[in-house]
């Protein structure tokens, strides 16, 4: 991606791309702390690092009427489909107010109105629940799609394979989106998968494999795009590797010790965040100031929500029974 | 009225929910070209083509997975499971997103699906074919689970199956498609909640629901000849259990045998019996027996296979036991 | 005696039989270079190595069925399901090769396995993650399952199970790691199939396992106060259940309250509560009382997590109603 | 597979290859009968028209070591690794003279004496436990190996792709033999793979896929034991399709409408023991009058063992609850 070719997109849609990358930095880094003030309890995964793939991707979606399903770390996809960060914080808070009332917590953050179907606890049960996401839209004959996103180590999952597979025989509109951050957990990739490029597993199904590199939001954003496209018009599932990396621990409990400084310090040199706002920096359609100013806003933002999570009730004690049936 | 088969019953249900609902579909391993396993959807591919009746690959957890996602984006599938065996593999995605969707999503995320086919013993099968996995589905917040023994009872609770916005586990069994019953021609619902009382009685009441209906009938039968007045009850569904019905038969009785075909440790089967032994405590005049699988796999030698089963004599013997005979 | 915690004492058994047996290993997600996701093997890589000590990729059909295989070549494998949860993947390769595999082979092919990991509610975690699903593994015959509730338990019988020639289903409990509990130096063996008398009392029988025994053994101690005298059995064993040593107390009591932290329905809980009511069918003085989880899936806020799972309260007010007070 | 090569087998070898398939083919003719006669209940899956896949893989097994698993459709795969036909036709009746004692039935034939660890009910299931059998090698550092038969219709399970990825990761002596039949039960295998092609799913594995011809036993011979030697010498697991037909129905019950005559006929003229024999004729190594002796003997085999199992025993009522637990 060469910032020349920024001059193609919309400036207003590059600062969106860039505003909606140092949210999900500032809310995360808000979760942390709060994390830490044990306002937030049990796993928390942050999504630091990654951001350019949820924002990229998710810019790709016509969010009225197509879906997102992830795993676990989901606050960045949530945030990228426009959830209320003030309705994110206080879920993560256990607050009635919380976007799934304080029931879900950090690993089940939905908002239906905005596309976002969850949030996953368990590794790579959400690709078939994705996958027939988009079978409403063949069965309906509309047009839309899915954005299916999992872990490298999500990949080796049953699940996947099965999926895969029959995304292909049905000609579903899904694109499949394994943001390598290079672990799961404490496991590099390579000790857990037979091949060095795991794009190249569509091929087994028949399906288009493309490896993007996941710190690009423009980049994710182009490949994701066109792999809508043709899954809308065409009925083509893709199946796509970003190769990202999370900065943070797994979760808030891991010391993250089976990584060297060096590596890390070598990731955040390609940080997401900084390569567009050095490349709209470059091309002169953003200031420093203005940076900074969308940086405050963000902060801003943050804090905010937490304000909203800490001063929001409690879910009453009789909504325990509340939603286990319709 | 007119006399149908089990199968025919559900077929019936099926059709019509398919013809009243564009987005009823039906989905699993051989349910359209090759009209199904065991025949039950026979005749629907032809009707409503292949994007309503849909083969799948031998994918349990992929297809079954993928009918809950249809269900989160608002279709209505109904998942032949071949036999619920196989359901095992389905299972994380029945118990992790099926059952907690709504609840997980604060309320946001209805999944309305049926989950049904074949379970429980059939012949010849052995260990892994021959299995009665209701206990692990009854056990499951988030979900209703049904179990209707006749034709009557399974064409109205298949319809009102479909047509909940809950997911149901909808339990039939191999030996059952064959029976028959009178089923009215015009439409009619069940509910999902009631447990049916199919014989009335004094002296006893047996608890029982699907295949082994038909044992306990035979058995109250001959409980008859000896002069002993049995009430059955169905219970229907096992998820939720219609407590006051079971009660209020117990409280005029005083004796209970369940019956049931799964194998009995932590079962539905022995849950009823504990429901009734303490919410009728101070009615019963003997302990409740539970006739259930003998608590082994099933063997392929067929006498042995029927000796692991409930049976006539077995209901009898636990009955005679429950009067002090 | 020296005190070491839960944890401690499962890593010793582990280590002591994988010394003692070179066939024995350990596999599952992040247990070798991670040294557990809960720490469990924390330093038996460095010791056994990769070979012994073995990471696996995010698969638990997969590599549960890769143990049972295993397991039928000779080798003794130990499987860390990360949790229970998990383990629903794996569901069908336990039930239908793990547990049949001897039936079904007339008596040739023995599996040797035990499947071990955290299993029922931890903290903050929802729906997906916080599930005690000790009832699906009580349910199968062909399978021991047994689940400790203190250091020195789970080491002997944690030991006793990787020797043993079945499939064990050893349950642990996040929440429980960190407790403590004095374990004797030397090596001990307890059986799979025997209950323990956690606390000798007279009034009132109450029947737990794993995690709440500090729940009832907290309750016992406020009944204390009321002057009521609380008898503990801890059941250890959940397939078998040793009825007899249950039995006895209840027959010496004649109340009972049975504390489980599963769903109700077709549970180990409802299943021990009806075994009592049936076989102490004359000693009672009371229903006997079951306190377990409320019927909901685990909500993620932490009033409404607490009050779904069994409580001091609840236990006391059981007990108190079972004597009638 | 030229008759020319047929030079570089010992007689005896190729004669009991042909020997070994018409006894599966007239074994299980008998079977058949058996269940026409009601003397067979429940499923019963022939394997006519398959035997060379079994036949000639398993001779590349030393079975004092090496382990034998496949599905449901297991009699060829186990008169292949030298099970006595009495036994197995008595296991058909439910006896306790059966391999399994009465208790497996079809789908469940063990002899461990002779490396068949089963006979497995659940599509795809042996494919992790067989995978599992390969880790005693490398654990012992023992020299042997396990094929693993599976149809069509497993190869789109989860657990191939979660154990294909782990064989070849931890090195695991392994054959994996896909035996495509064509059908999975009614099911024309395109219509439920989004490749023709199944050899190329080892490719995601970094796994070599080979097709191989099923019809011709020493083609099927050939690929497997250099497959096998593979396995055993250097670690590499291999996953081979053997094209192969079924000639009867999936089980007894099935009057296999979904294909037609023709196919099946056309299926019928490779006929794998119709191959090779002629190909001995041709190299003059049989003789016609040779051929009709061995169809005599296997005739008189199976007869015989019907006549074992009719005069075997029942199991007891007691050994109900035998073998529960070791
Ligand atoms: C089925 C299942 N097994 C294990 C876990 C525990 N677990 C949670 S996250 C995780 C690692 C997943 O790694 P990856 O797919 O790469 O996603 P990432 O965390 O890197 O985003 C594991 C093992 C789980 N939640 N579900
Ligand atoms: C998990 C599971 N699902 C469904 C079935 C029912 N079933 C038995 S055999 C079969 C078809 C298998 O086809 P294939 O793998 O091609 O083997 P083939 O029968 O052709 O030898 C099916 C669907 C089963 N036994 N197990
Ligand atoms: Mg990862
Ligand atoms: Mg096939």
């Amino acid at each position: 991606m060469k910032s020349s070719s920024l001059s193609s997109y919309p400036i207003d849609f590059l600062k969106k791309l860039l505003k909606d990358m140092l949210l999900i930095r500032r809310f995360e880094e808000k979760c942390g702390q709060m994390y830490g003030l044990q306002k937030i309890g049990g796993f928390c995964h942050l999504y630091i690092g990654q951001e350019a793939v949820a924002v990229g991707s998710i810019a790709a979606l016509d969010l009225n009427r197509d879906y997102c399903l992830t795993a676990y770390r989901d606050h960045g996809h949530a945030l990228a489909c426009g959830l209320c960060p003030n309705g994110l914080m206080a879920e993560l808070f256990g607050k009635a107010t919380g976007c799934s009332r304080g029931k879900g917590g950090s690993m089940h953050m939905f908002d239906i109105t905005k596309g976002m179907y969850g949030g996953n606890g368990i590794v790579g049960a959400q690709i078939p629940i994705a996958t027939g996401m988009a079978m409403r839209f063949r069965y309906k004959k509309e047009k839309g799609v899915v954005l299916c996103f999992f872990g490298d180590g999500a990949i080796h999952q049953g699940v996947f394979h099965e999926s895969l597979n029959l995304a292909k025989l049905w000609k579903l509109p899904i694109v499949y989106i394994c943001e390598n951050n290079q672990y799961g957990m404490g496991t590099d990739f390579h000790r857990v998968s037979a091949v060095e490029d795991l794009s190249i597993k569509g091929a087994a199904y028949n399906i288009p494999g493309k490896q993007v590199n996941g710190m690009d939001v423009l980049e994710v954003y182009e490949e994701v795009l066109s792999a809508v496209n043709q899954a809308k018009e065409e009925g083509i599932p893709t199946l796509i590797e970003a190769k990202t990396y999370r900065y943070k621990g797994h979760s808030m409990s891991d010391p993250g010790k089976y990584r060297s400084k060096e590596e890390l310090e070598s990731y955040k040199q390609q940080d997401p965040i900084l390569i567009l706002k050095n490349q709209m920096v470059d091309a002169k359609i953003l200031t420093e100031e203005e940076y900074q100013s969308y940086d405050e806003e963000c902060k801003n933002i943050s804090n905010e929500s937490v304000r909203f999570a800490e001063q929001s009730p409690e879910p009453s004690l009789s909504s325990l029974y509340e939603d286990v049936l319709a | 009225m007119p006399i149908i088969t089990y199968r025919e019953a559900i077929r019936q249900a099926i059709d019509e929910e398919m013809q009243r609902d564009e987005s009823v579909f039906i989905l699993g391993e051989e349910v359209a070209q090759y009209d199904g396993a065991y025949k039950v959807t026979q005749g629907l591919w032809k009707k409503y083509g292949s994007e309503r009746v849909i083969d799948t690959p031998i994918v349990e957890a992929g297809f079954t997975g993928i009918a809950i996602g249809a269900a989160m984006a608002g279709l209505r599938p109904i998942v032949e499971w071949m036999t619920f065996n196989f359901s095992l593999l389905a299972l994380d995605q029945v118990v992790n997103n099926a059952a907690k969707m709504l609840y997980m999503s604060g309320g946001q995320i209805k999944v309305p699906i049926v989950f049904r086919g074949p379970n429980g013993p059939a012949e010849f099968l052995s260990s892994q074919h021959s299995q009665a996995f209701q206990s692990y589905y009854a056990h499951i917040p988030g979900l209703k689970v049904v179990a209707p023994s006749t034709p009557y009872d399974a064409k109205g609770m298949l319809k009102s199956a479909i047509r909940d916005d809950n997911p149901v586990v909808f339990l039939e069994a191999e030996l059952m498609y064959a029976w028959q019953g009178e089923v009215p021609e015009g439409e009619y619902l069940l509910p999902l909640n009631k447990a049916d009382i199919k014989r009335q009685g004094k002296d006893i009441t047996l608890i029982t629901y699907s295949k082994p209906i038909k044992v306990v009938q035979e058995a109250a039968r001959q409980l008859e000849k000896e002069g002993i007045s049995s009430e059955i009850i169905d219970l229907r569904s096992l998820r939720p259990i219609d407590e006051e019905t079971l009660y209020a038969s117990v409280r005029k009785t005083n004796r209970c045998v369940v019956c049931d075909e799964s194998w009995p440790v932590a079962s539905v089967g022995s849950h009823v019996a504990w429901l009734i032994s303490k919410n009728c405590f101070d009615d019963l005049d003997a302990p409740v027996e539970l006739v259930c699988s003998e608590d082994v796999p099933m063997p392929y030698n067929h006498t042995l296979e029927l000796a692991v089963q409930p049976s006539v004599e077995k209901v009898v013997a636990a009955a005679r036991k429950v009067l002090y005979l």
